[in-house]
């Protein structure tokens, strides 16, 4: 990298080339976004943000900019979906809309902790994102339940996967991790 | 001419129409001008004069330099006299550069005015087609022999003279509403002035001080309220309520329904009544921040000064009858209904303070809450002679507040409570409260969180300027909620202040939210009443809001102050001035005068579905008994909106007639139908 | 029309795989109110709002609808007792009824994974819901058989109310429908400090950030501890697993010492129903173990 | 796009344009665009009515079985009506129009609803030619609207 180009990747302020205009066109409710008039009631109702680094208000911003970077932004996966900042939005942003649509652009980009991912695979394997394990399958017993519950899992265990099978198959396709992201994810 | 000629001569053209019966074969005089280069340089005038000369009915075409000059005009005079020609076609520039010199030109010689037809070739022709000469030509021809047509069933239109009721009724005494009447009693009109409370001067007189002077508004409304309440001219009604209205612009017929005071104008105002009555009920004047009794006067300087009762709420012990030194309680007395017959009326009915307690996060007037007030609960608080004697104490402890924080746009600005609008006066009084808080108390601290500051105008940032030199704190954000700790009870604003972005909680021992103004109770059926239309946010809407902000949509009812949106003191009486002076204008003058280009019904065709009645904007229709509507004829404005409603084209505006309308159509859109067999 | 006191009981994941006696406790106290409950065999996860929807709010519609035409079949609204659960399919259910473009393309989708066609013939309720405004606490004074004498930290969570013009049951802002409910219980609600927020499991944080979901909830436990309640009291088995090792958590690493019993409201009202101690299943739970419910039996007649 | 783009086979079915103007705005920006000598095609006839909410049904099918190409209606700003509310109520009358012809089967383009102001020439002009770049955009897809006889 020149020189010039070390120092014009570290500069503090932006120009029209960082921000992307078209992208967030596609965005649902976008003409309400492009109407957030940034008075904070989001973050002040952020029950993550008072203690997290998210910050609803400026992810709100950053849609309304068209600044990208906002898709890379951990922060964005630190909302609780309270919906307290969709409730009291006074110009309608629905603001927890906004990131949960961020979030399926950021997965898109491969985005997506290995926690989550792991989540995924639960669902598919399992039918479950929190799967059952030895100890509950006897406390089910105990409490005079069916050991295992009569969801999908119970037919896959009796050799019936074919709601399995296709979930895992049609369903929540993630992309492959994204290589320069590995290191960074928490 | 100077103006008293011209005055003179508007007197003489009153009902010119009934001229000449409009049945007669017309004779059309078609004149082509050339306007030096402008036209003839693009569109052969003479060739158009040619056409127009083989189009039916035409008795003349010709052709000529400056048909608005001397010579030109009297081209056209002479064809009346010489051929005449009854109906005038000038193909020139456009109806406002000249038509109206070629309609009175025909109107001297004794034509009705609407007898002439003006056709654009300049502005709509040759100036825009310089450069395709033929193509000009040709769409001159047809301009003209639309024109042509157009002029062949033309009718004449009888300009009529109303006379008008030298009087007017003025609906709500606050600032607007007395100043309002005020200059029409001034300009020698007798005021009918309706007020719905008991006492006069609105919500002017519940304020501390005003901004931008920080003046005592008792004191600049007090000249006003007596000077209206002693001017012969006006008539004061209080405790009054519209019924009915009828009539129209220039003639209304208003029925006021008068509730007793059951106190007599002997009444000293000693307030031996008051002193002795039992019931306690809380004082609307004060905000409910005192308590008044069955038998009271809203305020000392209260306006009128005769006690009244409160008959909703007196246990009738016959207390007050039996003390009051000169008799004058009279629970004998009955509510009246008068009616009034005026000529105009204005409509200042003000604004309500918006009730917060919609906004769910604010608490306000939940238990636990009480130190969440409103400004005008503060303005209570700070006036002289208050229950706190104009100190600031927190309702729950009557301390005096060591964090006051204030919080903007309550109730404005938002969407979900849907009021959109920016009340445009909350940030001022904001302001203008937390400095004289803060130089009260300049050891509490005094925060105003806002999502912009808005004060534009002449004194109003500097008003700004000021609160923030004496220390008033501005937190840039909107607070999401107020806590309250359920143990120790302290109040916390959470709010981000979005300038550093940092969520901040912000003790505050009392809480001023600054609500919104909206539109007052019972504007609804007022309105209704008064067939006036109201904005979404139910503001009775103002007829244009650039050129006539003042006129209501229906002529003849205007609108000053709060009640036609939120606005200061010094906006409501500027609008208010306004309303006096073009609601006098007519009842000065005496008459209206109006051309009479209004619908007409063939009741044959008419199937009484009353949809025209639903379009028409300044309630110019009304439904006869037996179904039929008729047409108003001074409130009508002549826009024809009522012609495409009505399934059965029954309702016909005069000259603008589907078939007149027609007629011009069919040579400019191509002319002669292209699939009759279809269509 | 679908059947009336009839419910398909949509389990979700964390109630049957980890909270079972959530599970007993509710088809005990449904069936005794006369309810019949419909088991809805091969559903699966709801899939759960904050991780599923954030990845592809598209397939989280298609894998809702799934569910919801499970029950569809059996003619039945659909009872959840749980607010995610609750929240994904309530959401779904009623913007598919109300969105026809997405019903198509759901539809189109759904064909992939089986028989499935969404119709929007149901509803769908939380136990709640159900409890708190059709049985009533009018409705409940005749099946209790005992009464409790307690005071609870209740935790209402986010997606029970939220979004409210979604949800349609009661302001976010001040809701009571549990507090009228349980008083009938004999149980007291005690208010703390900001009551209304959130557990800080949901929206994918507890499995994304374990730190920041704990941080939240630390504050949560902190406003709890101040009034020193006797238990807390939930309706949803993923603020219940939060309140269970959440508290484990601090214990463990930031020096707390929190033992409160944490209950689903159907466990408490299926030991006030007369349900066997031994089923509300606090011996499986991490928290409270020694607790004792206490409370007096309520005599028939006095009942009656 | 703008005019210059069309081509000429086109430009040849674009004959005759029926604009109802009201007596505000819309003659006012027409007079307007005159003084300042703005061009546009000739095709542009304009009627004047008192408002664009008098334009109704029968208005606009008569120019068109008359042999028009395309009609439009050009009234105040929205919300700033000198009738008060005429310029909305044309405004959903022609919306419902365009069902209507799309319907029939006609493109929804030859009859549109434009608003202009007074003292702006370039707002009439810019609906003139956005009329006559939709009028060209649906003659080349459907071709004009006699073909539909
Ligand atoms: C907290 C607060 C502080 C303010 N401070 C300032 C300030 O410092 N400076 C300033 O310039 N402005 C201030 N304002 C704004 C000011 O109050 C208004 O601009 C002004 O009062 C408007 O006057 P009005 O006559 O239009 O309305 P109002 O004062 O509301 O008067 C309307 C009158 O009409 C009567 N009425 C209503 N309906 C009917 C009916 N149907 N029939 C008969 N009568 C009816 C009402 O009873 C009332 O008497 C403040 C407003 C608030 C809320
Ligand atoms: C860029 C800009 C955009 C605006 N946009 C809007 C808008 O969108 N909407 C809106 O409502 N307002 C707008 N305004 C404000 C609007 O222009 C004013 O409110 C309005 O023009 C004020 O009218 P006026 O008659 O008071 O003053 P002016 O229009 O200035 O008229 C004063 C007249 O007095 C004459 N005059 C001056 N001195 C003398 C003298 N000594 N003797 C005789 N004659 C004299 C002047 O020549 C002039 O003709 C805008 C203003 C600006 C600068
Ligand atoms: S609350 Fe709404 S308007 Fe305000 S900053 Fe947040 S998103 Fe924008
Ligand atoms: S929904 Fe998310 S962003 Fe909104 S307040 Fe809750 S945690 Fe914050
Ligand atoms: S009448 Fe009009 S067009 Fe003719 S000369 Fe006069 S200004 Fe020009
Ligand atoms: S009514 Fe009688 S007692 Fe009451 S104030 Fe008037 S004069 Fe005095
Ligand atoms: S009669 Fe009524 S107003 Fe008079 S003193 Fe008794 S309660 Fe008061
Ligand atoms: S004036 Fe100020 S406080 Fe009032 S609505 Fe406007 S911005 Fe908000
Ligand atoms: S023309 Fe028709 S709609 Fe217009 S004001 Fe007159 S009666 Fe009413
Ligand atoms: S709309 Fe036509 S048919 Fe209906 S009442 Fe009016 S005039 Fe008669």
């Amino acid at each position: 990298m020149s020189d010039v180009e070390e120092q014009q990747k570290n500069r503090e302020f932006k120009t029209d080339d960082d921000f992307d205009t078209e992208f967030f066109k596609r965005i649902e409710n976008r003409s309400n976004i492009m109407k957030c008039i940034q008075c904070g009631t989001c973050t002040a109702s952020c029950e993550s943000g008072r203690w997290t680094a998210l910050k609803t208000r400026s992810i709100v911003r950053k849609v309304v900019l068209g600044d990208l970077s906002v898709l890379d932004d951990p922060d964005i996966w630190l909302c609780t979906t309270c919906y307290q900042c969709y409730e009291r939005c006074p110009r309608d942003v629905k603001p927890t809309d906004v990131i949960m649509e961020l979030r399926n652009y950021a997965t898109k980009r491969g985005n997506i902790s290995p926690n989550h991912r792991a989540v995924v695979g639960y669902l598919k394997n399992f039918g479950h994102a929190v799967p059952i394990n030895d100890e509950v399958r006897k406390r089910r017993v105990e409490l005079g339940l069916e050991e295992l519950p009569p969801t999908a899992f119970k037919y896959k265990q009796e050799g019936d996967d074919k709601d399995l099978k296709k979930i895992e198959k049609y369903m929540f396709d993630l992309p492959p991790v994204k290589e320069e992201k590995k290191g960074e994810e928490k | 001419m100077t103006v008293e000629e011209k005055v003179k001569k508007t007197d003489e053209i009153k009902g010119g129409a009934d001229s000449k019966e409009a049945e007669e074969e017309p004779r059309i005089g078609v004149f082509i001008c050339h306007c030096g280069h402008n036209i003839a340089g693009t569109v052969d005038v003479a060739k158009v004069a040619e056409y127009a000369k083989t189009l039916p009915n035409v008795v003349k075409a010709e052709h000529y330099m400056f048909m608005c000059s001397k010579p030109g005009v009297q081209m056209l005079k002479d064809s009346i006299e010489e051929l005449g020609v009854n109906r005038t076609v000038v193909a020139s520039c456009s109806k406002n550069q000249h038509g109206r010199t070629f309609a009175n030109a025909i109107q001297e010689e004794g034509l009705n005015k609407h007898r002439h037809q003006q056709v654009n070739i300049r502005e709509f022709n040759s100036w825009v087609h310089q450069k395709e000469k033929d193509k000009a030509t040709e769409k001159a021809k047809k301009l003209v022999e639309a024109g042509v047509n157009r002029a062949r069933k033309l009718e004449d239109v009888e300009t009529r003279r109303i006379a008008t009721t030298k009087a007017a009724l003025v609906i709500g005494a606050g600032i607007a509403g007395l100043r309002a009447s005020y200059d029409l009693a001034e300009l020698g009109i007798p005021v009918y002035l309706i007020e719905r409370l008991s006492t006069i001067g609105g919500h002017m007189t519940q304020l501390n001080k005003t901004f931008p002077t920080l003046e005592c508004p008792q004191c600049s409304i007090s000249p006003l309220t007596n000077g209206v309440a002693n001017h012969p001219l006006v008539e004061l009604y209080t405790n009054a309520q519209i019924k009915n209205v009828g009539g129209s612009m220039g003639n209304f017929e208003v029925e006021v329904e008068i509730k007793p005071r059951y106190v007599k104008d002997n009444c000293t105002s000693c307030g031996e009544c008051s002193a002795h009555c039992p019931v306690e009920v809380p004082s609307e004047w004060d905000s409910g921040m005192s308590i008044r009794k069955a038998i009271y006067k809203a305020y000392p300087q209260a306006i009128p000064a005769t006690f009244v009762r409160d008959k909703k709420n007196c246990i009738e012990c016959n207390t007050c009858v039996n003390i009051c030194p000169v008799k004058a309680v009279d629970f004998s007395m009955e509510t009246e209904t008068k009616t009034f017959k005026v000529g105009s009326i204005v409509v200042a009915a003000g604004y309500d303070e918006y009730d917060p307690s919609e906004i769910e996060p604010y608490h306000y007037g939940q238990k636990g809450f009480e130190d969440v007030i409103t400004q005008l609960k503060l303005e209570r608080m700070l006036a002289p002679g208050s229950l706190t004697n104009s100190q600031v104490l927190r309702p729950s402890d009557a301390k005096i507040p060591k964090s006051v924080v204030m919080i903007q746009c309550v109730g404005s600005r938002n969407d979900q409570v849907g009021n959109e609008y920016c009340t445009g006066v909350c940030c001022k009084f904001a302001i203008k409260n937390a400095r004289i808080v803060k130089e009260m108390y300049p050891d509490t601290d005094v925060t105003i969180c806002y999502i912009d500051v808005r004060t534009p105008g002449l004194n109003f940032e500097e008003l700004y300027k000021s609160a923030q030199e004496v220390g008033v704190r501005f937190i840039r954000g909107r607070p999401s909620e107020i806590v309250r700790d359920p143990i120790s009870g302290n109040l916390k604003v959470i709010v981000e202040d979005t300038l550093s972005m940092t969520p901040l909680q912000l003790k505050a021992d009392m809480v001023v939210l600054s609500a919104a103004m909206v539109p007052p109770e019972g504007i609804g059926p007022l309105g209704s009443k008064l067939q006036v239309l109201r904005s979404k946010e139910g503001f009775l809407k103002e007829f244009h809001i650039k050129m006539n902000p003042t006129l209501s949509s229906k002529g003849g009812i205007f609108i000053a102050g709060a009640i036609q949106g939120p606005k200061d003191i010094s906006e409501s009486v500027a609008q208010a001035g306004n309303a006096a002076a073009i609601a006098a204008a007519p009842l000065v003058k005496g008459y209206i005068e109006k051309e009479m280009l209004i619908p007409s019904v063939d009741l044959d065709l008419c199937v009484r579905c009353g949809l025209c009645k639903t379009v028409c904007a300044p309630a110019a229709i009304q439904i006869n008994d037996d179904g039929t509507p008729m047409v108003n004829e001074v409130a009508c404005k002549s826009c024809g909106m009522c012609m495409p409603a009505c399934p059965t084209g029954a309702i016909q505006l005069l000259n603008f007639s589907d078939k007149q309308l027609l007629d011009e159509i069919i040579p400019i859109a191509g002319g002669g139908a292209v699939c009759e067999d279809e269509l | 029309m679908v059947k009336e006191h009839t419910f398909a009981f949509f389990l979700g994941c964390i109630m049957p795989n980890r909270y079972p006696a959530i599970e007993k406790a509710t088809k005990f106290v449904m069936e005794k109110l006369g309810y019949e409950i419909l088991e809805m065999e091969r559903a699966t996860c709801c899939p759960a709002p904050g991780v599923f929807r954030s990845f592809n709010k598209f397939d989280w519609m298609v894998a809702g609808a799934r569910n919801l035409c499970i029950a569809e079949q059996l003619d039945a609204d659909i009872l959840t007792v749980c607010n995610g659960c609750f929240g994904t399919l309530q959401e779904i259910n009623k913007h598919l009824k109300e969105n026809e473009e997405h019903r198509i393309q759901v539809n189109e989708k759904l064909k992939l994974l089986g028989d499935y066609e969404f119709k929007g013939i149901i509803d769908v309720r939380h136990v709640a819901e159900v409890l708190g405004y059709e049985v009533g606490p009018w409705g409940i004074e005749d099946h209790i058989v005992r009464k409790l004498n307690l005071k609870a930290a209740i935790h209402y969570g986010c997606h029970f109310l939220k979004p409210t013009r979604i949800r349609e049951i009661e302001s976010s802002e001040g809701p009571t429908i549990i507090e009228d409910f349980v008083e009938a219980l004999g149980i007291e609600s005690v208010r703390f400090k900001e009551q209304l927020t959130c557990c800080g499991a949901g929206g994918g944080v507890k499995a994304y950030s374990g730190d920041a979901s704990m941080t939240i909830f630390g504050e949560k436990m902190k406003n709890i501890d101040e009034v020193k309640p006797d238990i807390i009291l939930d309706i949803c088995p993923f603020c219940h697993l939060q309140f269970e090792t959440g508290q484990d958590y601090l214990n463990k690493n930031k020096e707390c010492n929190y033992d409160y019993p944490v209950f689903h409201l159907s466990q408490v009202l299926a030991y006030c129903m007369g349900m066997d101690v031994d089923f509300i299943g606090l011996q499986y739970q991490m928290m409270g173990r020694d607790f004792i419910f206490g409370g007096e039996d309520v005599k028939k007649e006095e009942a009656i | 796009m703008s005019c210059e783009d069309i081509e000429p086979e086109v430009m040849e079915k674009i004959q005759d344009i029926v604009v109802f103007m009201c007596n505000e705005c819309g003659q006012g920006s027409a007079n307007t665009a005159g003084v300042a000598r703005m061009a546009y095609n000739p095709a542009i006839r304009i009627v004047r009515v008192q408002c664009t909410g008098q334009v109704g049904p029968i208005q606009i099918m008569d120019a068109l079985n008359n042999g028009a190409d395309a009609v439009a209606c050009v009234g105040c700003c929205l919300g700033a009506c000198h009738f008060f509310n005429g310029n909305i109520l044309s405004m959903h009358r022609i919306k419902l129009l365009k069902k209507v012809f799309k319907e029939l089967g006609y493109s929804d383009q030859f009859v549109n609803q434009y608003t202009s102001r007074a003292a702006e020439g370039e707002t009439a002009v810019g609906d003139f030619e956005d009329l006559v770049i939709r009028l060209s955009n649906a003659i080349r897809e459907e071709g004009t609207i006699k073909d539909g006889c």
